[in-house]
């Protein structure tokens, strides 16, 4: 039985059709990456799986309970979280307390173990400890987005565009941070535009246009596929 | 050449935090420049000091020759600089149209004699429609041009957000990370896009950290780590750079 | 007489502060401008005065019924209206509104249900008075100042030092992200609510006994001083809401003794306008981060 | 101004027949209504609701006793001037109303004065003490003791008991308050005395009093002077006695009733309570004799509406009375023909004071109470 | 429910809004009611009220609780120039605006500091310190007597005391106004004002000087509030502080949001609303404040944008021109 299941998922806004039918599965230990170009309806989909935004019909569940537009601080509960599109970072918190509320739903004593974890893989985070993610750099606050998320210890983490504003070298640490969390056992279903790097780490990926999945396959495949070559990966 | 940009001694401190530390650079007519380093290296805060939205501790800005060092954000602009943010800062409560209108508010200004001129007043803000349009049509927005700008998908938004800033005409433009939340297709567009622009004669300096585009489109690169300039050069000079490698691109690039 | 106008300024002060305490948690904790707080403060004061009747003049027992009663109350104005906003998205105004709308709703039913005439408030501070100097003060002064103190450090704690505190303020910052966090946004939310429900009864019952009346027009006179204090304070900041309070009721002491009693509050907002110029982010508050 | 027809015409046909006339032989000429307009909402409702209750006592009463068909409505105009305007217009677009009553406050009734002028209505300013409303127009009348005549008796009733000595005002700040203390003060002046602190306060938005007070304190006046509403004048005079002030304190008329002496207690005993109005409290009444009007009035009233009357009642209940009454001996409800009876009262044996008249200014004169609070209650001493 | 209708407005633009004029010319010929009229003035004025609120709040985004304020200083400049030195002529209007804007200018100035929250109590306050003024300073307000008998308007040498006559001057002050503001917005001071308001900084960044554009707005607001005060003045001959209270300013603010911050038309609905609302609710006598307030969180509940506050007419129209010539071009293919 697959983790997350969307059935004939729908999304309107207003009059708008964001997400149109949509069936994706992830099963547990799998990464997933989503592609698709601007506004096919990736961030969508991900703020439906964590009940920001309505579903209009369709079904989603996790681990096969039903969770469709059920209250966010459900899917936390369950273990799902997200690590959004645009850092949503709260700008008047230091670091430290930013990264400590990724921890609300967690039992205190887990808490310190978490925040070295995320201290070591993202050593910029801890130099900056105690300023105020307001002030950070774009990318430092990506970085505190994402380490974020990891201190939830999700079973299943959403990444909207984890290597967006980040410099090559970290890209290549979040990327390898990734598989590491994956042999951990958390599941990951993964938003990129950075389709050739994401494909590379990645098990099976969906591509998404103007709402609908159009094409679905093993990562490695889809790597080698003249038709996605052509839509996504540029000539150079 | 003439130099639009000149930065000299440029120093930036957040209480102890030293941002920038003495950064001396330009740019001269016509020129795509890069500015490129790790997360946190002070790039953004450069813009800022450019642009007059921070007050440099110490150092100078001159444009054009006139030195522009604490000048109010507007002043500069209307002088000649325009801008993008890095975290998109869109009107939000206005179209997408609207927003590129906007960008024309130097260019619209009328003297009082005009004013009073019957009609002028309503040719002249036609006239910015029209130009609005012809700039999103190039970022292929035209068809989106009555939507609401937040409502757009991220990577649209962020071209809005420079099409915005070009409609400033502004001498030198400064783009903060323009490719961030593109795919590799739509990059090698935009990067076709900020081609053109140097057709037409614009100056552009950019921050990004998408090497590939960096790499193509750059005339010259500067590097900044820590806050200092650790390099500068050609592209080709730079990705070659041993420093440069250990503290941003990494063995693999 | 300077000692004297400094004491009376004090306790004006002091009652402004209790008030003040209870609007800014609400107030900068979450950004929501709360106009039904000193419709609260004077509902718990009412309250206070019914129960104490009903429940045979055993005071505490009113007063602790009532200080409930008036949390539930708070509660309402959140369950019953700005649950419904929140889950529409609605912008922060609407809130606003809101929040008058109940503030009018529960101000006439109060006068409906009690009148309009003032009525008398036995007041159970009463340990008689002592002089500092020629200064005349009394314990019930000295004991709503200390109750102001006290409610500032428990709260302070409360909102600095604890879980919650920090999710009331991830919620004010961005609310979206605090439910990513899996913060139960309307539980804190309305812990806040009851809380400063707590915190107007207890206000409103403690002035009503200094003055040893209650009238329905207790809260809206107070309303604007409440606002300035806590803005005086800066946005949010518990202390500095007690410190404004302070500061606004002794400036407005010492402008009534030696200036003016008539353009007493003109002259003393002028005062408040002023130091916002030179402090704009009030006494306390900090610099607003403003990363570009 | 000649005869001025109401501004609406063609209006019920039927009305005007059916009550053309009745047993007391009124002409009503299709006008037999009594309107009036008062808070009865916001923070100034309950004198509103005691004005209304007097009226309609007065009103119920009248009828029964003379079989005539008068009848009244009520408006509420919160006590602001701008609500109480457009109830002028509507009133005045009604016409089978042919007189107005202008509940609580001069200000509403100074506001919506010219309006009735205009359209040649009588306005009767049921609590409005104001100097100048008698001048705003040929049918305005005032009920209360005009502020003007009253001020000038409470300086000489203060000069009588007290002697001519320092004194100290503090009165909100009020068309009411402002008028009286600026007159006392002129008055007291005249006689020779000082006046040593002279300030105001905004009502409803003051409650401590303690910084004035002080003030005062220092200045050690002979007398304090307070012109304010009761639960205002009692604060006063608490606080007062916190600070310790040694004064004869001198209040209002409107500190005549119950909650004011719940308020205060036995705690003020000693102070002064000078009145154009009587009070009706029980305690008050024991002692005093009163007269049988005043008693049933009391016991009817009691009866209506389980509460005790106040002066804002028997001002209601008075008003009614006198409209009524010159009607009746007028013969009709002409404007013309009831304002000159109304004018030419002198002497009316009225709840609201006692003395009451018009004098050719149209300004009203009454009698002043002197009461001494005693053990926590009024005692008249004059 | 709202945008369909929204949309229909816009679709029939033309004639709805002749229609519009022509029943509002011939209004106080089919009411004659003196009470009618007298609300309808009343009406007319709020709607002007509400209209330069909306300039400060909803368009410039600067959130004001104190607008009496300024209605209050025109209603006394007007007053005091009429009374005092016998003038009244149409003069004591623009007279009573620029003063108005006078003050407008003083309360700008901090905006340049305050930000939010700040710049919204120091509105509060400026309320209140001016009403405080007013009742105080006895020599030239006459204090809470209120200055009453205020002569009416001269106009050519004739005095104007109808009702009709004040209709059709407050008529022509609100198109006026709605004018002015609809001029300003749809103008490159409008971009300039909208930019603002979404984004400080960003605009600064465009080239906006952020501080002239938020001052121009408010003074401009302040002085069409400042008018409406003028004729409050002459038309109802009495005015006292009590009539410009903090009360009043929620009240202008509350018809602002209601019809939807930043729309015009919403303000026309909002003012109109609310001031027609209170005397359809007199029959519920002591309860109605109660009914009133219990109103306005249900609206709010099921609107709470405010009723046109998500509907932008430019757009709308934008959209369906843009349909049309799809449409269009359809049809020729
Ligand atoms: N708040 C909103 N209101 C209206 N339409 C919206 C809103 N948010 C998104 N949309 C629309 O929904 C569609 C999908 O948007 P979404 O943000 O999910 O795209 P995306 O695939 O994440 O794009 P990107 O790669 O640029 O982030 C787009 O057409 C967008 O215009
Ligand atoms: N207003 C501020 N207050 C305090 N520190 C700041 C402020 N602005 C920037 N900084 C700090 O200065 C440093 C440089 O920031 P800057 O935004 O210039 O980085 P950057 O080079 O643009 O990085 P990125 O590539 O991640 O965007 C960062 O470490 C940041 O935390
Ligand atoms: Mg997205
Ligand atoms: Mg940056």
């Amino acid at each position: 039985m697959a983790l997350l299941e969307l059935e004939n998922v729908t999304v309107d806004y207003g009059s708008i059709h964001a997400i149109k039918t949509v069936n994706i599965e992830v099963e547990t230990g799998e990464v997933v990456t989503l592609i698709g170009a601007n506004g096919a309806g990736k961030s969508t989909l991900m703020k439906t799986v964590m009940g920001l935004v309505p579903c209009k019909s369709g079904k989603i569940k996790f681990n096969g309970i039903d969770i469709t537009n059920k209250d966010t601080q459900y899917m936390v509960q369950s273990g799902i979280i997200l690590s959004p599109e645009g850092r949503q970072v709260f700008p008047r918190y230091s670091v430290r307390d930013n990264l400590l509320l990724g921890a609300y739903q967690r039992p205190r004593q887990e808490i310190p173990e978490s925040l070295e974890t995320v201290y070591t893989l993202l050593p910029k985070l801890k130099e900056r400890n105690a300023q105020m993610a307001g002030s950070l750099s774009g990318g430092e606050q990506q970085m505190l987005a994402i380490g974020r998320a990891m201190m939830g210890k999700p079973r299943m983490l959403l990444m909207d565009e984890p290597s967006l504003g980040l410099a090559p070298l970290i890209i290549t640490e979040i990327f390898n941070m990734i598989d590491k969390i994956r042999m951990m056992g958390t599941t990951i279903l993964l938003v990129e535009q950075n389709a050739r790097i994401a494909l590379k780490h990645s098990d099976r990926a969906y591509v998404l246009e103007a709402g609908s999945v159009v094409l679905t396959d093993r990562a490695d495949c889809l790597l080698n596929s003249d038709e996605v070559r052509k839509a996504y990966f540029g000539g150079l | 050449m003439s130099e639009i940009l000149s930065v000299h001694d440029m120093t930036q401190c957040f209480g102890g935090l030293n941002a920038l530390k003495g950064v001396s650079m330009h740019v001269d007519q016509g020129e795509i420049v890069g500015v490129i380093g790790p997360n946190g290296a002070g790039k953004t805060t450069l813009f800022n000091c450019i642009t007059g939205m921070y007050r440099p501790t110490k150092g100078s800005v001159r444009m054009v020759g006139t030195d522009i060092t604490g000048w109010r954000p507007y002043q500069i602009t209307a002088y000649g600089f325009g801008r993008t943010f890095q975290n998109v800062r869109l009107f939000s409560r206005m179209s997408v149209l609207d927003n590129v209108i906007v960008g024309m508010h130097i260019s619209t200004r009328l003297s009082f004699s005009q004013m009073i001129v019957v009609g002028k007043m309503r040719r002249t803000m036609d006239d910015a429609v029209h130009k609005a349009e012809e700039i999103l049509k190039i970022f292929g927005l035209y068809e989106n041009r009555y939507e609401m700008a937040t409502s757009l998908p991220y990577g649209d938004q962020r071209k809005v957000e420079i099409a915005r800033a070009l409609a400033l005409e502004p001498k030198l433009l400064l783009l903060d990370e323009p490719a961030a939340g593109m795919n590799e297709i739509e990059t090698e567009e935009l990067m076709n896009t900020v081609y053109a622009l140097r057709e037409r004669g614009n100056t552009i300096l950019l921050i990004e950290h998408d090497m590939k585009f960096v790499m193509n489109i750059c005339d010259r690169l500067y590097v900044l780590n820590d806050g200092a300039l650790i390099a500068e050069g050609s592209p080709g000079e730079v990705r070659t750079n041993p420093v440069v490698i250990e503290a941003y691109l990494g063995k693999e690039a | 007489m300077l000692l004297q106008q400094i004491i009376n300024g004090i306790t004006i002060g002091s009652t402004y502060a209790l008030v003040a305490i209870g609007f800014t948690m609400i107030f900068g904790v979450l950004e929501l401008t709360n106009f039904s707080n000193s419709s609260l403060y004077m509902f718990g004061a009412y309250i206070t005065y019914l129960l104490y009747s009903i429940v045979g003049a055993r005071f505490f027992l009113a007063f602790t019924i009532s200080i409930v009663l008036t949390g539930v109350l708070g509660y309402g104005v959140d369950r019953f209206a700005l649950r419904r906003l929140r889950k529409k998205r609605a912008p922060k105004l609407s809130g606003l509104i809101t929040t008058l709308g109940m503030s009018m709703v529960i101000d006439n039913s109060v006068m409906v249900f009690f009148g309009t005439d003032s009525k008398s408030f036995t007041n159970f501070m009463d340990f008689g008075k002592f002089y500092v100097g020629n200064a005349v003060v009394t314990w019930t002064q000295v004991i709503i100042l200390s109750v102001a103190c006290i409610l500032m450090i428990t709260l302070s704690i409360i909102v600095y030092r604890t879980k919650i505190g920090k999710a009331m303020g991830a919620i004010a910052q961005n609310q979206d992200a605090a439910r990513l966090m899996g913060i139960n946004t309307n539980k804190v939310i309305s812990f806040t609510f009851i809380v400063s429900g707590f915190l107007a009864c207890v206000a409103g019952t403690m002035v009503a006994m200094y003055y040893r009346s209650i009238e329905t027009s207790m809260g809206t006179s107070i309303g604007t001083k409440i606002f300035a204090a806590a803005i005086l304070g800066g946005v949010g900041i518990l202390p500095g809401a007690v410190v404004g309070g302070l500061v606004l009721g002794v400036v407005e002491t010492m402008v009534s003794a030696y200036i003016s009693t008539g353009y007493r509050d003109a002259i003393s907002f002028t005062i408040l306008i002023l130091v916002l110029l030179i402090m704009p982010n009030g006494l306390f508050g900090k610099k607003a981060v403003n990363k570009v | 101004g000649g005869q001025k027809e109401p501004a609406s015409q063609g209006k019920p046909e039927a009305a005007r027949t059916s009550i053309a006339t009745d047993s007391s032989g009124i002409r009503y000429n299709g006008r037999n209504k009594l309107s009036m307009f008062a808070p009865l909402t916001g923070d100034n409702r309950q004198y509103g609701i005691k004005i209304r209750d007097g009226a309609e006592l007065a009103l119920n009463q009248f009828n029964a006793e003379h079989g005539t068909q008068f009848t009244i409505e009520f408006h509420d105009d919160k006590g602001d001037s701008n609500e109480a305007i457009n109830l002028a217009s509507k009133i005045v677009s009604d016409s089978t109303v042919f007189a107005a009553l202008a509940g609580y406050g001069s200000s509403c009734a100074m506001a919506t004065a010219p309006v009735f002028d205009e359209n040649g209505m009588i306005l009767m300013g049921v609590a409005a003490s104001h100097a100048d409303l008698p001048r705003m127009g040929e049918y305005v009348f005032p009920i209360p003791m005009s502020a003007r005549l009253e001020s000038v008796n409470f300086a000489q009733a203060i000069k009588e008991y007290f002697g001519v000595g320092k004194i100290a005002i503090l009165y909100q700040n009020t068309d009411h308050g402002v008028q009286q203390s600026g007159l006392i003060k002129k008055e007291w002046e005249g006689f020779g005395g000082e006046t040593v602190v002279y300030e105001s306060f905004v009502p409803g938005e003051t409650k401590d009093f303690s910084a004035v007070l002080s003030k005062i304190k220092s200045k050690t006046p002979d007398i304090l002077f307070v012109s304010a509403a009761y639960n205002d004048a009692a604060q006063i005079f608490l606080q007062a006695n916190q600070l310790d002030l040694d004064v004869q304190y001198v209040g209002p008329g409107m500190c005549l009733n119950e909650e004011f002496t719940r308020l205060v207690g036995t705690d003020i005993d000693g102070a002064y309570i000078l009145s154009s109005t009587p009070s009706f409290l029980p305690s008050v009444l024991e002692s005093g004799n009163i007269d049988e009007i005043t008693k049933d009035f009391i016991s009817a009233y009691k009866e209506a509406y389980g509460e005790t009357p106040d002066g804002f009642s028997a001002q209601g209940y008075d008003t009614v009375n006198i409209v009524l009454n010159s009607a009746l001996a007028a013969g009709t409800t002409d404007t013309d023909a009831v304002a000159r009876q109304i004018k030419a009262i002198r002497s009316y044996p009225g709840l609201s004071g006692f003395n009451m008249g018009y004098n050719d200014q149209k300004e009203m004169n009454k009698g002043i109470y002197v009461f001494e609070i005693q053990n926590g209650t009024f005692v008249r001493v004059n | 429910m709202i945008e369909r209708f929204s949309t229909w407005l816009v679709r029939h633009k033309s004639p709805l809004l002749i229609g519009t004029v022509i029943a509002a010319v011939i209004f106080p010929y089919v009411f004659t009611s003196r009470y009618v009229l007298r609300i309808a003035i009343l009406c007319l004025m709020y709607c002007m009220l509400a209209v330069s609120l909306n300039l400060m709040s909803g368009i410039l985004g600067q959130i004001s609780f104190g607008h009496a304020a300024f209605w209050g200083i025109g209603a006394y400049t007007a007053a005091i120039l009429a009374k005092n030195h016998g003038w009244n002529n149409v003069g004591v209007l623009i007279v009573a605006a620029l003063v108005a804007g006078l003050f407008g200018l003083l309360l700008s100035l901090p905006v340049m500091h305050l930000k939010g929250y700040y710049f919204t109590i120091t509105t509060m306050v400026f309320c209140q310190i001016v009403r405080v003024i007013e009742i105080n300073w006895m020599s030239l307000t006459n204090g809470p007597l209120g200055i009453m008998a205020i002569p009416k308007l001269q106009i050519f040498g004739q005095l104007i005391k109808s009702q009709q006559a004040y209709y059709y001057l407050i008529l022509i002050l609100l198109s006026l106004t709605t004018f002015i503001v609809h001029k300003v917005i749809h103008a490159r001071m409008g971009y300039a004002i909208l930019a603002v308001r979404d984004d400080d900084l960003a605009a600064g960044a465009m080239g906006i000087h952020v501080f002239k554009y938020k001052v121009l707005a408010i003074v401009i607001s302040s002085m069409l509030a400042g008018a409406a005060g003028g004729f409050y003045s002459v038309y109802t001959s009495y005015i006292d502080p009590g009539s410009f209270t903090n009360a009043v300013s929620n009240n202008m603010l509350v018809m602002v949001i209601f019809g939807g911050l930043g729309n015009i038309f919403g303000s026309f609905v909002g003012a109109t609303l609310l001031t027609v609302l209170p005397e359809v609710l007199r029959g519920f006598s002591e309860y109605r404040q109660l009914v009133f307030g219990a109103l306005l969180v249900l609206l709010m509940l099921v609107r709470p944008e405010g009723i046109f506050g998500s509907v932008n007419f430019k757009y709308i129209g934008q959209r369906l021109s843009l349909e049309k010539s799809i449409a269009g071009g359809k049809h020729h293919e």
